[in-house]
């Protein structure tokens, strides 16, 4: 594996972690840059630097015959797509699959058949995986509706076929509310997505988004690397993430039952590399089977913390065929408890998108703190790339002691000149069902963290920042 | 030295600061506050009571400022006079973004209300409007084309 | 504890972990500068900064009435001393005490017993506690000292009662060595001393320094956080850290037999804060007791990082009478391998310190890495202070990882300007026997990896320089 | 551009450097050795290659220079010529350190070997000693002064 040559084919702070364990491994980590991005801070980190021509995402980071252009060109051995972009793309991995190029990920076939959704839940189902119980296809009448929510259990959702994005849904608790809703749902699909077709699901009230890790290699031989609680959400995106599962807590039997049901997902699809299996549960603790993401994910680093698995480094040997870290599902255990904000350049309040330039950064601070991030003085944040620029996390002996490591963390978070959700994290940071992670995804909904966020500081905070512009001026 | 500050809706404030070797001088709303600064190891630390020190980031001089969910223009040792040329007539960009679309071209007539461009902010597009009846009169921006917060793009004479 | 205003009475990387974890748990962290430093990198962690007039050590960080006037004056509730300087001082102690100042340490009567050496080993002795055999007393004659030979078995070692750094002290492996070199070490005490009285003591072969963390509360509790192996060291000093210890390895029986013997210790004396039980262990893996420090350790990051223990902040709690952050020793675990190396301001191949101005400092480092430091561009070191100048510390799944990740750190640690032994560990993390894990407290006089230190850089290197000054005035 | 340097034993070499926007050109023993140069994110970067980059530390100008065991003395486009005046009768710090005690006044006679002074550097005292029999020409420091490496401490007239 030694010296084989391996193009990130991505940037940002996920660009940066995959060149330090490629370099630590011995690889050459050879980085890209683009025409809309041409200092980018994930350079530093890689080994060579190679021009990726394009100025918007379509002519650079998905357009796989240029990619594979490069790869020929630079004599590549191998690719991490790190997250987004080709990562979980079927093209692009039978692509390197027929040039020979090691794909760093899984198989062609488990890329394809966990990404299609309707074939990953049948794969489940199929594998005894608990899925969400609903109708099977389209449902035409309120009859049907009904039929099926008095077999699987009331609550139910009626869902536009089409639907995402918390629109052309509906909750209904019993007959009744059926009987009432079905048509304007129904209207509610047509207008919005043009098809009026609905479904029927089980309506898990107050859920929770658990996911597991898994860790699988070239061999047949696959892990789960324990759980992460991702409950904390805006516009269905994680902005928080625990890991172990804070509402799972000491309960050891739910925590074996998912990680190992997470185990099945993954055999079932002969998976073999780094890859997440989420589900929903209830407040029953009851779990259904989601999606599988079949790459390294935004919060791996969580997990990381608190197993001491370097999940990416094992995800690179994996795929050479190299022999991952342990040789038991013994050998992992959890230790202490992590968790990960992510810093993302938008309106603490409205929580929308606003890039920027940064002008100032500073941090400070406690032991026990990983912030992966792709910031530094001058760094543009450009609307074409994810608003996310950071991801702060913290390790502690307990809960207790990560919440107060990464609240202190927060404080010491000086990021200048754009809007980020610093001020918003540390409302919920020192939110009482946060503290005591008594929350589920409708968090955001229900408590409104983002009300408590002032909209300006206060008089003393404009004077440090006149402070900083003017000591600025005279150090330079 | 006085700072003006103008937020989104126009709304300013100004900030007197007298700056010393030692120590800053600061003047709001006829009350004054004292804060001592100090450079040490190569960066620099601010106290408002001379004992108490916190780390002030490398801070350049910027056009914007932004503090939570509010971002202002800084104006320093100036106010410039045609601050409010913004008028509902001149579609200035609230937040940087990319031109997906121009609805209209030079000299167009257009209705208050009626969609003129539309701006592409992370991953969503945003339909500007304009904010009166009128024609165009200038078009500052192309199809494409990044733009900067503040950017003016379209004028529209009423 | 929240809000009590606690004095660092230190200096450098330890001013600097104190103060993170007294600002994350809420209390004031005050620091101090002296006229022989300025402009103290510490000083950024450090909530309040005063001056504490002097221009060396004397004046500063060792004068009691001085210090105790600072208490007065600033209204300091807590004093936490770092490590050298006053932290093992009776006096000081005694001096808080009496003041009802809270000394962030163990009780004055603990300081007093281990700090004096013959005290401490009765003290062992009694408890139970395996102590180095040898003579009671000075030997007087040729006879006595085969006696003891016999009685202890032999190799033994003749040694000045007034000896220490490896002079006056020869070992004897039977009766008839003994004859042969009493005198001659009689007459070396005699000269290098000026008093020519013997001890005999069992001499252990390739020994093995290695070191168990206590953590005790105020209430009686008394807890091990495991041990750690510093046996490669040069002139009695440590350079390169360990935990766990590789040569007590996968064999727990002795793991736990040397970590209850470090409790038993501490029992022995009410310990009741952060402390180190010192052993020497044989080839044969019996270990004997050598010395307790009362205090932190330069070292203590290692067992941080593979316990997720934080020794400062439930050192801080301790003091202040809090519960620690465990209620039973089996909540405490090893979990992965952690090395630190020791980053001098010294020269890589004769070892000896080598004082200077910083002009240049780079870092890139994997995952993993921890780097406690107190090093910037244009820092100075001087005489006056520890040439010690960083930790560069790595936790791994397992030994191999954490030895990985070391090295790879090691290339990204760029420190211009000063001789560091940056070369000489960079030789000594892929010598096979050190890779091994198989040395012992010979290695440095053994294996000499100094000798494999080029005495200057090739020519690239020097370019690299160049360009470096070039560039740097570029861009200012 | 000439690099000439020095080390503490007197023996020096020279690098030349042709220093363009983009690559440096060193000479060394008459061989040709390019470096490409970029700065990214504020951050200098080199390569022997042109594909692969290694960062540059943030280097200030410095008269001293270390490899590894080595301490050189570097002079940036010129040769001084008074570079030898270092001989057996002037004692030269070859570390920093601290002047704990003049054995000596000015005017007295010393014999070769004889100790002049002591320097503390970093906890331990180093007996300083004449490396010539002669008279004591001119002292430069005075007890408790704190030196940098390549300072004249003593002069001493042979």
């Amino acid at each position: 594996m030694k010296g084989k040559r391996v193009l990130i084919i991505n940037r940002g702070e996920i660009a940066i972690r995959v060149a330090k364990a490629l370099n630590e491994l011995g690889l050459v980590s050879v980085g890209v840059w683009t025409d809309n991005e041409t200092e980018p801070p994930h350079l530093e980190y890689c080994q060579e630097w190679v021009h990726l021509e394009g100025s918007n995402n379509k002519e650079t980071y998905l357009d796989i015959p240029k990619i594979m252009k490069i790869i020929e060109d630079y004599k590549i051995d191998g690719v991490h797509p790190g997250y987004g972009f080709l990562s979980e793309n079927r093209e692009f991995s039978e692509t390197l699959a027929k040039k020979g190029i090691t794909f760093i990920g899984p198989n062609p076939t488990a890329v394809y058949k966990m990404g299609a959704k309707d074939i990953s839940k049948q794969i489940a189902k199929a594998a005894g995986v608990p899925v969400v119980p609903g109708s099977v296809g389209e449902v035409a009448t309120i009859e049907e509706a009904i039929k099926i929510g008095n077999e699987i259990g009331y609550p139910i959702l009626l869902k536009a076929v089409a639907g995402g994005g918390g629109k052309g849904m509906r909750p209904c608790a019993n007959d009744a509310e059926v009987k009432a809703n079905f048509a304007a749902v129904q209207r509610e699909a047509l207008s919005s997505f043009g098809y009026a077709a609905l479904l029927v699901e089980k309506y898990i009230l107050n859920p929770h988004h658990i996911e597991v890790q898994i860790l699988a290699d070239k061999k047949g031989n696959v892990y789960h690397v324990f759980e992460r609680e991702c409950s904390i959400q805006r516009r269905h995106q994680k902005i928080i993430e625990e890991a172990p599962s804070p509402f799972i807590g000491t309960d050891e039997k739910v925590r074996q039952d998912i990680c190992m049901t997470a185990v099945k997902c993954a055999k079932a699809v002969d998976y073999d590399s780094a890859g997440t299996v989420e589900f929903i549960m209830g407040e029953d603790k009851k779990f259904y089977f989601l999606e599988m993401n079949t790459r390294i994910q935004v919060e791996h680093p969580i997990t990381e913390e608190i197993t001491g698995v370097d999940l990416v480094a094992n995800m690179i040997k994996s795929a050479f065929g190299e022999p991952l870290d342990f040789k038991s599902q013994d050998e992992i255990v959890i230790h202490g408890h992590a968790i990960e904000l992510r810093i993302c350049a938008e309106d603490p309040i409205t929580m929308l998108p606003a890039p920027g330039k940064v002008v100032g950064f500073e941090t400070t601070f406690p032991q026990g703190i990983r912030f992966d991030h792709c910031i530094y003085p001058k760094y543009t944040i450009t609307p074409d790339f994810d608003p996310m620029i950071g991801k702060l996390i913290a390790k502690g002996f307990n809960r207790e002691v990560a919440l107060r490591k990464v609240r202190n963390a927060l404080d010491g978070l000086v990021i200048e000149g754009i809007k980020t959700n610093i001020p918003l994290h540390k409302v919920i940071l020192r939110e009482e069902t946060f503290v005591k992670g008594e929350y589920s995804t409708a968090y955001i909904g229900k408590i409104k963290p983002q009300d408590k966020v002032a909209p300006k500081e206060d008089m003393k905070a404009f004077m440090v920042k006149v402070a900083a512009v003017e000591m600025n001026g005279r150090n330079s | 030295m006085r700072y003006h500050f103008l937020n989104q809706d126009m709304k300013e404030f100004a900030l007197d600061v007298e700056v010393n070797k030692d120590a800053f001088e600061f003047t709001s709303d006829g009350e004054k506050t004292k804060m001592f600064v100090k450079t040490l190891a190569g960066k620099n630390y601010y106290s408002f009571d001379g004992t108490s020190w916190k780390k002030l980031p490398a801070l350049g001089v910027n056009e914007v400022l932004v503090s939570n969910s509010e971002v202002f223009k800084v104006y320093r040792g100036f106010k410039p006079s045609g601050l409010n040329k913004g008028g509902a007539g001149a579609l200035i960009t609230q937040m940087p973004g990319k031109v997906v679309k121009l609805m209209k071209t030079l000299g167009d007539k257009v209705s208050k209300g009626e969609t003129v461009l539309i701006l592409e902010a992370m991953k969503m597009e945003n339909e500007i409007k304009s904010g009166a009846d009128g024609v165009i009169k200038t078009i500052n921006v192309k199809e494409g084309q990044a733009l900067d917060s503040g950017f003016l793009m379209i004028e529209i004479e009423e």
